[in-house]
């Protein structure tokens, strides 16, 4: 609710969930970061903390910035202040007893501290009110008249007892709402507007927001949500789809991704196209549902065995997950193949206001028969560029069947009786060459990684996904500022990866960084693959959490400075 | 009827001659043409396995898929696109083995599909292992010395799973299980029929003569298909006489009644691609 | 049977069977070499070809060798000659008229030409006659007497009417039977020997037949067989046997592994060990089950969520699948980690001689809790090798859970209440840090790449897994024969990756060439990842037929005349 | 009677206040404690769900898995040692959801281990989604219109496929659960346990209230446990009451008695590494 009010007011905003997998307690908090300009990561240092327990308190009381303050309930929270910054100052709260009048409910609390923070940094109550009203909508009037009465409370408080932070929000000369949502949301409403008609999926965090949006909006978007027994029906359904002729898409983490790679090898030999989001979380195994990570990229590279084409995005910004989820659709019908849509936990669930997206979306569903096929129809043609042209169920004079199996041109499997024997043996590896020449032809469309930043820079960060975030504040804020010149080169159509465009800004880069949310530095270890190029200098988190800005800016230091 | 030759595929069966299999064929293709539904609207799916192979042998739309995936398959198919007539048809290891949970889960959602399974109690394609309808102590290449589970009873799980029409046939009277078959299709909602099928080359066990000897029509006896608890009861006939015919059959409201999106009309492979109200969808993030 | 008859009499001998999925019928032939000399592949051409229909005669004539023979029966099959070879010889019979004198199975025509080749090869009668007693010894009394009958039939009409080939086979001077088996059953015997107790399965070509193997001998061998529903209980059953105490091994093809990608990463962060067998075959998905391929490399690199450690070993031949079997054991108990068998359809089925396989078998079960073992018990204990003494339930004092969530040293999980917390941030990555160190252990364990041939060498070949066998074969013959001198450099164990130990071998070599069977060039890739060493030369092969002699000799040609 | 306290883990629970797992847990620690079992010498395996943290609240040894996988890995523990005992818990999502099909075939092959489900009707760990469970027309974050499919029978799957041992408890009434977990350990075979342990977060529908209102219990209506088809029946029923309690038991040769390894008596954990007859095995080759 805070950072809409923000973004409703024009501001950029960033917000992070932090919470665990056990519904209850734990350590939960919730960051947001709000500025005149575009806030790209979620920061080092947070400028009102409200800290409803002890442990939150000490646990983020360093991290409060010079100037900023921490609200916490003063009578149940037991905070010393010591943890605190020079500049930070301890604003103590009865906000229990301040909600309690309004609502039995706990969670009332946040609304309080909500209410003093508003005050603390000057920002307007009118758009906080419609906030509430927005978002408790659909409930009783008498919920969002205790909100708004708690709110005002804490609102009060803080006038009568604290003064306004230095860092005041000025409202922006020309106030536009700016739109706010997850990377899980940009996602879905890419999907909708690039005319996605199915949505399988499974549970699974952090990749269930998507599910809960489509449930949400299946009526009104037209998509048929079905949440499945379990991802293999989850992939399987939206291949059916698929073949049957709709944009279909699935989503889930790297668990339930484990579960969908044999039939991403049939989406491939099928030809069928299917957009997969994978939004990835801590693993190994179970790992840590509830945290980031960018560990998945060897298993969505290797996934299923044998040779296949397959095409894989890793959206940099909540913007760019709108974006790539188009292309994504356009990607998969053109060539006809599985497109794996890489986020984490960090880009689908954090909250980020976006530039105005553009509504204006090119729909491309690539290469279809027409009716009038010539007989017998070759729905597996050999082509130059590999691609046959499409036909679906229903469509007179284009009948054929889908096999998993290998197959001829006509879609005939040559599996069974004919294997072995020299036509078929031909046949085989012209209907192979036939597929793999799409991912050719798929690479040379492949755009370049995105460069940010100075074209001549004292070290080049490489990264990929949510991390761009991080890094490209960096790249504007300490590469601004410091003597140091820092650009990135974000990968972002990671495959097929296009090598011959990727090199050559490789290797005029004068250091090279390779940051990233994994152990094995798996990025670097693709480049290498493609194009012999080592990245030897990493920062490598996999702890959980995200990487932060002082992270980088460190590491920046140590690498310069060494043999400079 | 259309004519059976409407169905005729290029392709050969490449079945062991005497394979059950055929028998299944010819009925799918009789019960077709006896509803005139056009090769093109209908979509025929499997998943691995000799009795898979089918759709490539009938001259229609088919989804050859993974082995125990085709209901999932046909589910998205079918939700995507629910003018097609959508039949599955697979062995009794890629149905009741390996896929057997998108089986049971398929029958509660009552999805308009009709699921034929050529039961041969055995893995025929990949040369004779125990499968989960083989019967106790039936000696095996996986199984020397006999296997000692129980064998899945598909009846019976249909009926407690909310499957609105369930039947067996059995391949060695292909007519009435063209009957079974048409009737299937011709259901509103999930309609399961289970054939003995028999493997000539693998199971030497669970023979037409072994089947001949013992099966006996449900229709025959006066029985009442719309008695749930004698359904369960007759599933468990074995020994000395089996059932075939309809189990079971009552009328529910189908999967695509109750979709949200479904229950529109609009079948979404022919919905437009644009959003209707895209600045109202947009609004909703501000 | 034939196979049986040359390794009894004491010659090496290499068979291959090609054949489809479809039970009945389709073009099956079965090729066997015989000779003095080890017989490393399936070679180019045939000595004797026995061929029962038309098609196989014409496929296969071309290949029969100088001085080689063709049988076929002589009122079936059409067969004109003019394909064969000028010194080939074509030699009708009347197969099915013979065979039907003593059963009506026309499995029998087999039997009668089996004894024509005996003759044509000046083999020893007796010798046959023991394995067929053997082969059919279950069986009733008669077949086996129908069986020697016929073949005694198909002899004498060979003697009264052809000569005996140039080439007959010269008893080797001491005939010491030999052993003869498939790869599969070297895995089995090595695994049994290993101590496995616990095979798991679900029928898939071409691992079946370690399933049957296995099946056959558990009572004898002490090895609880298990044919589960589908391979994602395959696998957890396997974790779940490894849990208890027991050795073991698990079974599939690319198909099934797919679907156990989920669950190596559940042993690896359990840290269990498991072997599994992945017996590859052409791809993508269901593919062509019953031809040879090695395109999984990159699956069962990439497989699973996360990173974890894993070891992957490719046996080079049917002796080394015995050896590399009892190894996997090992390494997986030693570094409680999943273990992949890296097999295909070449190793797996193709039947060969191999020398005497030593009985002792080493057996190394690694580093295991006392029983007084200090309270309270950690499981994954911190240590320098990342390697925790393990324990297993029924033993007191070393209670513990395990869990794929992340955990800390005792094994409590802190994915939930507790993630998040600085101290648990912290203890996150100290257990991802324990666990990669096990496979940085186990990197500078790995031995290094297996070199063959002479030291020096014009071109040098790069392969893995059973395409050492052709490789080894040109490098011995050809190699030897020609001006070119060819040595192979064969990667056995595969990951963890020793890179200092390959990259010097790679960077001396005056030329490489890479061999393998996939599209793709999995392992060439995999070189460059982690040597950054580029090999531009390839023999890819991607039919389903395994690489012959011809072909490695012409790209050798290829690749020395060229700029040299 | 062994002490509860044996049982004691260190780890304190970490479900909400008022989850029915709470019940659960201290039901199973009191049979365990009834019948006398070591805690070395018990194993609880799970998958992952709230209800499947549970092996990390008792002190014994366990496996806390994979979601849907926990019965592979029991079977697979069982197999290697058939000293231990082996109780496996988990949720209507994990066991009647993704791992349904384990779980039948499981019953069939009636090895001799506990299958305790926590059954909320809900996805709990994943904040609420619609479980196979969930009673038709429930509105959760994945159905915002209701669920339309029609809900597993866990009672009535378990019947047909072969479990001899099957019962429903209710977390509400600790002390009967105890019991029913306790004669399921007991049993020889394969034994489920469903319980009804109401998620206090996200099912607002199947309260504790709700069944207080409902059940009842069918030894209390001198109810004949051996009569299968009157346990199909009983199975059936849900409106307006709610049998708990036994509603099938029954003996059968276990997966044990008949594996033709594990007949032999030795546990294979406890097996000699070598083979005995080495000659031999290698001249099978020769
Ligand atoms: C994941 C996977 N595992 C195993 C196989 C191998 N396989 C192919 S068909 C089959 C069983 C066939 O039995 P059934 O479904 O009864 O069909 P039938 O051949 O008897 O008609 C198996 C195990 C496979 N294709 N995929
Ligand atoms: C393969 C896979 N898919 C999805 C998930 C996410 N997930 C974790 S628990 C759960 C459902 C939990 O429901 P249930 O089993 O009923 O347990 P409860 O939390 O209700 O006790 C899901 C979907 C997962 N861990 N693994
Ligand atoms: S093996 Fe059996 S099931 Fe397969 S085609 Fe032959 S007879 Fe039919
Ligand atoms: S969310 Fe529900 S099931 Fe999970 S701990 Fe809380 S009450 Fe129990
Ligand atoms: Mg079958
Ligand atoms: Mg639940």
């Amino acid at each position: 609710m805070f950072a809409r009010t923000c973004s409703r007011s024009g501001f950029h905003c960033y917000g992070l969930n932090s919470y665990q997998s056990a519904i209850r307690g734990g350590h939960v908090w919730f960051q947001v970061r709000g500025s005149e300009q575009k806030v790209k990561s979620h920061g080092d240092n947070v400028d009102i903390l409200i800290a409803l327990n002890s442990e939150s308190a000490d646990i983020h009381a360093p991290f409060v910035s010079p100037g900023g303050v921490i609200i916490y309930d003063k009578d149940r929270v037991k905070f010393s202040g010591n943890l605190l910054s020079q500049k930070a100052r301890a604003l103590p709260m009865p906000l229990g007893q301040i909600s309690r009048k309004f609502d039995k409910n706990p969670i009332m609390q946040n609304t309080v501290a909500l209410g003093a923070a508003l005050y603390l940094l000057g920002l307007d109550f009118k758009v906080f009110e419609t906030v509430i009203g927005d978002t408790f909508g659909k409930k009783k009037e008498s919920v969002i008249t205790a909100n708004i009465q708690a709110a005002t409370s804490g609102y009060e408080y803080a006038k009568s007892n604290f003064s306004q932070l230095e860092v005041t929000a000025k409202p922006p000369s020309n106030p536009r709402p700016k739109m706010l949502m997850t990377g899980n949301q940009a996602i879905c409403l890419g999907a909708v507007m690039a005319g996605c008609k199915f949505y399988a999926a499974y549970p699974m965090t952090p990749a269930s927001g998507l599910l809960h949006w489509m449930a949400a909006h299946a009526t009104r978007c037209g998509v048929v949500v079905k949440q499945a027994e379990d991802e293999l029906a989850v992939i399987n359904m939206g291949i059916g789809a698929a073949h049957a002729g709709v944009r279909a898409m699935v989503g889930t983490s790297g668990g339930g991704f484990s579960l969908m790679v044999e039939a991403l090898g049939l989406a491939g030999m099928t030809e069928t196209p299917i957009v997969i989001v994978e939004s990835q979380r801590a693993g190994p195994s179970t790992g840590l549902p509830t945290k980031t990570e960018q560990g998945d990229l060897n298993m969505m590279l290797g996934a299923s065995q044998g040779d296949f084409p397959r095409i894989v995005l890793s959206p940099l910004t909540v913007e760019d997950a709108y974006y790539a989820t188009i292309e994504a659709f356009n990607l998969a019908e053109r060539f006809q193949c599985p497109v794996i849509l890489a986020s984490d936990l960090l880009l689908s669930e954090h909250i980020e206001t976006v530039d105005s997206l553009s509504k204006d979306v090119l729909i491309d569903r690539g290469e279809w028969a027409n009716s009038t096929q010539q007989q017998p129809f070759l729905r597996y043609r050999v082509t130059e560029t590999g691609i046959s042209p499409r036909a679906i169920p229903g469509n007179p004079g284009t009948i054929f069947v889908a096999a998993s199996d290998e197959h001829d041109e006509s879609g005939v499997v040559i599996s069974d009786v004919l294997a072995g024997i020299p036509k078929y043996v031909a046949e085989r590896k012209k209907q192979m060459d036939k597929r793999m020449r799409k991912l050719e032809v798929a690479r040379t469309q492949m755009p370049p990684p995105k460069v940010y930043g100075p074209q001549e820079a004292d070290i080049t960060i490489v990264c990929w996904g949510s991390t761009f975030g991080v890094v490209s504040e960096v790249v504007d804020t300490f590469g601004k500022t410091d003597g140091i010149r820092v650009n990135a080169i974000a990968f972002r159509n990671i495959w097929p990866f296009n090598a011959e465009k990727a090199e050559p800004l490789l290797k005029s880069a004068k250091k090279v960084l390779d940051v990233e949310c994994n152990y094995s530095a798996q990025l670097a270890r693709l480049i290498r693959a493609e194009t012999g190029f080592e990245i030897k200098d990493r920062l490598l988190k996999y702890d959980g959490e995200p990487i932060y800005p002082y992270e980088v800016i460190g590491k920046i230091r140590e690498v310069t400075s060494r043999n400079a | 009827m259309l004519e059976l030759s409407k169905y005729k595929s290029e392709t050969r069966p490449d079945w062991c001659p005497g394979c059950g299999d055929f028998g299944v064929l010819n009925a799918l293709v009789q019960a077709v043409a006896n509803l005139e539904i056009d090769p093109k609207d209908l979509l025929v799916v499997s998943g691995i396995g000799c009795s898979s192979n089918l759709p490539g042998f009938i001259h229609a739309y088919g989804f050859h898929s993974l082995h125990g995936r085709a209901i999932p398959i046909a589910t998205g198919a079918r939700l995507a696109n629910p003018e097609l007539t959508v039949v599955v048809t697979g062995g009794d290891g890629d149905g009741y083995g390996i896929g057997l949970g998108h089986f049971i889960h398929a029958m509660r959602r009552n999805l308009d599909i009709t699921y034929i399974v050529m039961n041969n109690q055995i893995y025929g394609l990949t040369t004779g292992q125990a499968s989960p309808t083989s019967q106790k102590s039936f000696v095996t290449k996986s199984s020397p010395m006999g296997t000692i589970e129980e064998p899945v009873n598909p009846i019976a799980l249909a009926l407690v799973s909310g499957a609105t029409y369930v039947a067996r046939g059995f391949s060695g009277d292909p007519k009435h299980l063209a009957e079974l078959i048409e009737k299937g299709i011709k259901h509103k909602g999930f309609a399961l029929v289970d054939v003995f099928s028999p493997c000539v080359t693998w199971n030497k066990v669970n023979t037409y003569d072994y089947f001949r000897q013992r099966v006996y029509k449900l229709n025959d006896t006066g029985y009442d298909t719309s008695d749930l608890g004698m359904a369960l009861e007759k599933s468990r006939e074995w020994d000395p006489k089996i059932p075939i015919g309809i189990f079971y059959e009552t009328t529910k409201p189908t999967y695509e009644e109750l979709d949200p999106v479904l229950r529109t009309g609009t079948p979404p492979v022919k919905a437009s691609l644009s959003q209707s109200d895209v600045d109202g969808l947009f609004n909703e993030f501000i």
